[in-house]
């Protein structure tokens, strides 16, 4: 049995915008799906959608996990998965991580949502962690603040806190999207390394098909809220069946720094007015 | 130049915007409590003031208002009676044995002191202190006095107090309960004089100068246990004063309590209700207008509304040396066009008093009846007026600018003269003056408009400082004039002369009554008030009469409390 | 840290020496004559020349105004000789009215002020910024709907008619309350509450309802922010969510605005006071007004600007205190 | 508040959110309704003044001295502060004036001097604002710290002191440019900042790299873009005068008799609150209603051109 299953998910948000419609997949234990597409295309509200993060809007179908619909859960249910067993990366991460707390304590602080210990050694916990993701110092930067690390830095913060728990899904939103080259790398590699050590499963969701081909066992491709084309990377990037993807293909090299997608950050506002 | 009315009838009563009002018939209610209760001593009697008390210092203590408080605090050489009605207004010993002997054609002034005066630290007070005291009001740095010590001494056109200038010769001390006053003219009623604040004894080591505003020593039966200015004034028992050397004061409450600057409405308010430490309360300023209905309508409260007579006239101001105002028919047309009831009515109606139609109000001895310029009910006569000045040729109308207090009542009552003038074609500007530099302001020839909003009490009973000061044209000062009308008529002047000259007070008073008319004709001012107070009293309170020379406030040193 | 806070109130001293010569000069050409104030009544000619020679009023105005700085750093001494007063630091003059030290002055009304101010700032803190964040929580329902019409309309409420219908109704026709009138806190609790509740509500009334959209809006806003999906999305339960994550941002604008509204009030809640004449500080600002004493509205106004001032200085302070962001950056 | 990207967003936004659907927009629009047509109501009620005082037979100035009982202070006759068939809403204690016209008449006066100090501080506002956030510099330094120094002033004590100094004459022309002159730093901090984003934004950037010159630049581009928030100011910026006109006329430093203002309708009915509470009623009512009018029209205004703002 795959450890999520996603079928007929729809998403309509308060507006009457369809984000995503009737979109099916599932993803097995251990293993990495890219979920590709342009901005708006419905990727990252599916990812959303998996954790029960949008507010306000209408989402039908069955999100299933190891058995549970997601869909359905109840929101204590819900609550006891998120970061203990799914955990999510967010593309910007300066927005994403609390300014005012330091960055040890909101690691800790998600290890202590799901482990009752004491808040000591869960620091200790977050240092192990920072350590881990490739931050020096970590003893010292644990007391830090958000805005006092640089971007790949707080991916790599980002990255510590949804591992820390040793998820069995990490869902990873455009985590280098903001990032530049060199940076991007950086993370796609420590992320790689990660997912091999833990056995984590990853649900990548990128609109570059360049991060693709590295990283993903197999490629949903998505356009306007649906599945357009589905299949193991490998065939994916060798015979694309569908134009689109073709197009999506060709437009790889030249895309090297991209727009922002302000999908990822716009719907909850809307959705709930 | 006297002018204790100014605050007493305008500024300072308005400055908070309540207005002083007054009873109608000028029954005196608390006179009859006064006997049965004469005796209980103790308590704390509490006094809810609207208003500041302007200034403790006996050298500048010149309202009315505080020289009602200061009584309680300093005696002087002379006093009024303690007396409700007309006769309050006569003068008695206080201090001294009797109320002056006059010599040298009244130029040469003699008092004794009582034996057994003492200061609150209970020493003995003498005649040095008495000279000191009024030595103090030539100091420059202590302003706001009366200026009678000035104009009238020997030598004091030149003398700069006695921080500057040592000891001014016209005062005699031959012994420590003896004072000679040697005055410059003949002044028949310096004795009245002498019960003025300024005639109070300050000890020299006393003094700090400015700073004596804030505690002046006690003479008296109390003394300043605390004083924030604009807050409260605190009086406990002078154990050292002695009732047997005072014919005057009673001195029952064992403490006073006197709240400063409270809202009009609220003293009203707390005075119907009368609870708790209320009922030993009394109201220090004349009920307001809002607070007429209430108190009329309930006879339990109606008898505790003691209304006190006044020697206050309210008046306007016509500047004769301005434009059209020259023209004694459009004067007079003016004073046929106001609507004095209306007037009336912004004080709260008949309570506040009666109509004036004369200058000198009845309770000044020489007053005559009279009313030149007479329109039914007071409200007015257009008709007459508008013709009075079509034959002034300004039928057309004209234009004026009226000085007005920027104070509630003041704002009101410059209103009703607007209202009363467009009905004849004349069109008011209002000239708002704050309230304290009000008098100051229309003092001054130069910042003086066509019209003020105008009032005088005299600084003691009796026509000598009333007309004569008013409207003399002579007087007429640069600053600090008192003739607002600039009046300047030169026979009137001479026979203000005449007058001053004769030996009889009597005549002099009926000759006064006379001259009222003979300047009524003229219409320099608009008479249109004859004040009275009406003052709420709490249910504990006793010996509450409403006293003619504090225009009709309460006599402080009389009131006692229920045992 | 410290260089910032020296810094902060180094130009909060600055901007207090702007407002003190402005104050200073609109009162220079204040027609009312000083001289002719502080002499009161029957006055001459010859006494106004010597009050203005006292008061230093024939000197140039630059004279006068570093005359009144020495005062209020060092204290001066007014007049010469016998007579002479000496006016301690901090000195802002002597009141023409009552002769009264300007800042003793203020210093007596300032408890009554601050009574009045803090008993409405906690009221309306608790009330409006809890009615806010309630509203932020649940948006769109019937409470959220109901308090910020309620908010609406309380800040469109003119404090004298609060003011006045309170006291028509609670004082005159239900007699459950006295008239309010200045109680010492110490003297007598029960007094000091019951003649400050009025004042009290009259001014949280006003403030609530703009504290309470100004809490919804900064709620709203930070609810939104991705920190505090991130915060969800690690299994936080929702209090924690919402207390550590959502409003702590939130409640740093309404800190700032607090500490400005604050220190107005400290500065005399000027209507309140009158309304319900109580002798506080903006009491004492509208009697001096009222009556043209000069050293007093100076004095006042000064004050009320320093408070002002100073809690700018602190609200920066505090603001930095409560965001990192800010006291790195400094 | 946040910047529409396109010119003529502002407003395109506020047509379309009037006629945005869901329950809460219509209910807050059927308020805005209300105080829409409120504020039309009063405004041409104090434009036709004279002819509705003329149609009740009164004036706001003539004594009536008949409608009043002498005897119980000046109190009006009849109860109810002395409404009747001659005086509509009644008449005032102690002189009889009629309060119909009289609060008509201050309505004129309150309105206009509010309508009047809001385009001086939004006109001042905006220019200065423009200038210091458009050419930054020295004229942003120097016009920031002016406005910061405006704003730490203990403004309300100020204004009376300065009122009250002032001279008699022109009080309305005065209360105008003291409120305008207070109130301008809140627009321009607002219309500053708007002005600085705008002069970077792409368009911008766009315009200029076209060879615009400045005025082009400014007149052009950065202006109409700062429509929306000088629109939500000024609507806010009403009330606020209104309110604050009301409170200096109330502490007796506003206008000054026989010219009747709301504020001072209401001081004049302080010590009667007791006695005649319809006499301060009436006019804080109206006030009351008037000022809640407005803000419920800027919240419209502001909800529309800001759909993130969120009833702030």
């Amino acid at each position: 049995m795959s450890l999520l299953e996603v079928s007929e998910l729809s998403v309509v948000f308060g507006n009457g915008v369809r984000a995503v419609d009737r979109l099916s997949f599932d993803l097995d234990r251990g293993s990495t799906l890219c979920v590709v597409g342009e901005s708006g295309s419905g990727k990252s509200v599916t990812s959303l959608a998996i954790l029960g993060l949008l507010p306000g809007a209408e989402v039908s179908g069955r999100i299933t996990f190891d058995g549970v619909n997601l869909v359905a859960a109840r929101p204590a249910e819900l609550r006891a998965l998120r970061g203990e067993r799914i955990a999510i990366v967010f593309q910007d991460a300066l927005s994403a991580l609390n300014p005012y707390y330091q960055v040890g304590f909101q690691i800790a602080e998600a290890y202590r949502a799901h482990r009752r210990v004491p808040m000591a050694q869960a620091r200790r916990v977050a240092v192990r962690m920072l350590e881990r993701v490739g931050i020096p110092d970590p003893e010292r930067r644990a007391r830090e603040y958000p805005h006092q690390f640089s971007g790949g830095m707080r991916q790599r913060v980002m990255i510590a806190m949804a591992l820390c728990l040793e998820p069995e899904l990490l869902i990873a939103d455009e985590p280098t999207t903001a990032l530049d080259v060199t940076v991007q790398a950086q993370i796609l590699g420590l992320l790689d390394e990660l997912r091999r050590e833990t056995g984590t499963s990853v649900l990548f969701v990128t609109h570059d098909m360049g991060v693709v081909a590295g990283l993903a066992d197999e490629v949903l491709v998505m356009r306007g809220g649906r599945a357009v084309e589905r299949g193991p990377v490998d065939r994916v990037f060798a015979e694309p069946a569908e134009p689109y993807t073709r197009a999506l293909l060709a437009c790889v090299p030249r895309i090297d720094r991209p727009v922002p997608d302000r999908l990822a950050t716009v719907p909850p506002m809307e959705a709930t007015r | 130049m006297a002018s204790r009315t100014r605050t007493a009838s305008l500024g300072a009563s308005l400055i908070l915007g309540l207005i002083a009002v007054a009873g109608c018939g000028g029954a005196h209610g608390g006179a009859a409590d006064s006997q049965a209760a004469g005796t209980h001593r103790g308590g704390t009697l509490h006094v809810l003031s609207t208003i500041d008390l302007e200034h403790l210092d006996p050298a500048r203590a010149y309202v009315t208002s505080t020289q009602d408080v200061v009584r309680l605090v300093y005696r002087t050489l002379t006093t009024y009676a303690a007396a409700p009605g007309r006769a309050g207004s006569s003068i008695v010993p206080d201090l001294a044995t009797d109320t002056g002997t006059p010599s040298d054609g009244a130029k040469t002034w003699t008092f004794h002191l009582k034996e057994g005066l003492k200061y609150e630290d209970g020493r003995a007070i003498t005649a040095a202190d008495i000279r000191y005291g009024v030595e103090r009001t030539f100091a420059p740095e202590l302003p706001e006095g009366p200026p009678y010590a000035r104009t009238w001494l020997a030598g004091g056109a030149s003398y700069q107090g006695p921080y500057k200038g040592g000891d001014l010769a016209a005062i005699a001390t031959p012994d420590d309960r003896t004072i000679v006053f040697t005055l410059n003219r003949p002044v028949a009623d310096f004795g009245s004089a002498a019960a003025l604040p300024m005639f109070a004894p300050v000890p020299k080591d006393k003094d700090t100068g400015v700073g004596y505003d804030s505690r002046p020593f006690s003479s008296g039966p109390y003394k300043i246990d605390t004083f924030e200015p604009k807050k409260q004034l605190t009086l406990v028992r002078n154990e050292s004063w002695d009732q047997k050397t005072d014919d005057v004061r009673k001195a029952l409450p064992d403490r006073i309590e006197i709240d400063l600057n409270l809202d009009g409405s609220v003293v009203d308010q707390r005075m119907i209700a009368a609870q708790g430490e209320d009922a030993n309360a009394v109201a220090f300023e004349p009920i307001g207008p809002a607070s007429v209905a209430q108190v009329q309508t309930d006879p339990t409260l109606r008898a505790r509304l003691i209304t006190g007579e006044s020697e206050n006239t309210r008046f306007l101001s016509l500047n004769t040396r301005r434009g059209q105002l020259g023209n004694v028919k459009v004067r007079q047309a003016i004073a046929y066009a106001i609507d004095k009831d209306a007037l009336r009515l912004t004080r709260g109606g008949p309570i506040a008093g009666d109509l004036a139609t004369t200058i000198l109000p009845p309770s000044v001895a020489g007053h005559v009846d009279g009313d030149p310029y007479p329109s039914k009910d007071g409200k007015g006569d257009p008709d007459k007026a508008r013709q009075l000045l079509a034959e002034a040729g300004v039928a057309g109308g004209i234009d004026l600018t009226l000085d007005a207090p920027a104070t509630n009542g003041g704002k009101a009552q410059a209103e009703a003269i607007q209202s009363s003038l467009a009905k004849v074609g004349i069109r008011v500007a209002v000239n708002e003056v704050s309230g304290s530099s009000y008098w100051s302001t229309v003092g001054n020839t130069a910042q003086e408009h066509d019209m003020v909003i105008d009032g005088w009490t005299p600084d003691w009973p009796g026509a000598s400082t009333y007309l004569p000061i008013v409207l003399d044209g002579r007087a007429i000062t640069k600053q600090g004039n008192n003739n607002r009308a600039q009046y300047d008529s030169s026979a009137v002047n001479s026979r203000f002369d005449q007058i001053a000259a004769l030996p009889d007070a009597n005549a002099a008073n009926a000759a006064y009554g006379q001259l009222d008319g003979q300047i009524m004709a003229d219409a320099p001012v608009v008479p249109f008030l004859w004040d009275k107070a009406a003052i709420l009293v709490g249910p504990n309170v006793v010996g509450a009469y409403g006293h003619v020379g504090y225009v009709g406030r309460l006599d402080l040193v009389s009131l006692g409390l229920r045992g | 840290m410290i260089w910032y806070t020296l810094r902060r109130l180094g130009v909060a001293a600055l901007l207090l020496l702007v407002i003190c010569a402005l104050t200073f000069v609109i009162f220079y050409v204040m027609p009312d004559d000083p001289a002719q104030q502080a002499c009161g009544k029957a006055c001459g000619p010859e006494r106004i020349a010597q009050i203005r020679d006292t008061l230093g009023l024939d000197r140039p105005l630059y004279h006068q105004f570093g005359s009144y700085l020495v005062g209020v750093f060092a204290g001066r001494t007014y007049g010469t000789g016998a007579l002479s007063v000496h006016c301690g630091f901090p000195c802002l003059g002597f009141s023409f009215q009552t002769n009264e030290p300007v800042w003793r002055l203020l210093v007596t009304r300032l408890p009554v002020s601050v009574s009045i101010a803090i008993g409405a700032a906690v009221l309306w803190l608790v009330v409006g910024v809890t009615a806010g964040v309630i509203s932020a929580l649940r948006r769109g329902s019937l409470w959220d709907r109901a308090a910020m019409a309620a908010a609406l309309g309380g800040i469109s409420l003119p404090i004298y008619l609060t003011a006045l219908l309170f006291q028509y109704v609670l004082v005159i026709k239900l007699g459950w309350l006295p008239h309010p009138h200045a109680v010492s806190l110490f003297v007598d609790p029960l007094a000091w509450v019951q003649s400050m509740i009025m004042p009290w509500t009259t001014l949280a009334l006003l403030y609530a309802g703009l504290y309470a959209r100004l809490a919804r809006g900064e709620m709203v806003e930070s609810l939104g922010r991705d920190f505090v999906r991130t915060a969800r999305a690690k299994g936080l339960p929702e209090r924690t969510v919402v207390l550590r994550h959502a409003l702590r941002p939130a409640m740093t604008p309404v800190v700032t605005v607090f500490g400005m509204d604050l220190g107005a009030l400290l500065g005399g809640a000027l209507i309140t006071e009158s309304v319900y004449g109580l002798p506080g500080v903006g009491k004492l600002a509208s009697d001096a007004i009222n009556s043209a004493d000069q050293p007093v509205i100076l004095g006042v106004t000064l004050f009320a600007a320093g408070f002002i001032v100073l809690a700018n200085v602190a609200v920066d302070l505090v603001y930095a205190l409560l965001d990192p962001r800010v006291r790195h950056a400094t | 508040m946040r910047a529409p990207s396109t010119r003529a967003a502002p407003l395109r936004a506020l047509l379309l959110r009037t006629r945005s659907v869901g329950t809460r927009s219509v209910l807050a629009n059927r308020a805005t309704t209300v105080s829409l047509v409120a504020i039309l109501v009063l405004l041409v009620a104090a434009l036709a003044a004279p002819v509705l005082t003329a149609l009740a037979g009164t004036s706001p100035t003539a004594f009536d001295t008949g409608a009043l009982d002498a005897n119980l202070g000046g109190l009006p006759r009849g109860g109810f502060g002395g409404i009747s068939s001659a005086h509509w809403l009644g008449v005032e204690p102690g002189s009889g004036r009629d309060l119909f016209a009289r609060i008509l008449y201050g309505t004129r006066v309150s309105l206009l001097i509010a309508l009047a100090a809001t385009a001086v501080s939004v006109v001042l506002g905006t220019v200065l604002g423009l200038v210091a956030g458009f050419f930054g510099g020295w004229a942003d330094a120097v016009i920031g710290r002016v406005m910061d120094l405006l704003m730490s002033f203990p403004s309300l004590i100020f204004m009376i002191a300065l009122m009250s100094v002032a001279p008699a004459a022109n009080r309305e022309l005065l209360l105008v440019a003291v409120l305008g002159f207070f109130g301008w730093p809140y627009a321009g901090r607002i219309v500053r900042g708007q002005a600085m984003s705008l002069s970077r934004r792409e368009f911008v950037e766009a315009a200029r790299a076209l060879g615009a010159n400045r005025r082009t630049l400014l007149f052009g581009e950065v202006l109409p873009n700062l429509a929306g928030p000088v629109l939500v100011v000024a609507t806010l910026s009403i009330p606020a005068c209104v309110a604050t006109e009301a409170g200096l006329s109330f502490l007796g430093v506003g206008v000054r008799p026989p010219t009747p203002s709301w504020g001072q309708l209401i001081a004049q009915a302080v010590p009667w609150y007791a006695a005649d509470p319809l006499y301060f009623l009436l006019p804080g009512a109206l006030l009351f209603g008037t000022v809640l009018a407005f803000n419920v029209l800027g919240d419209a205004v502001r909800d529309a051109l800001d759909p993130r703002g969120g009833g702030r």
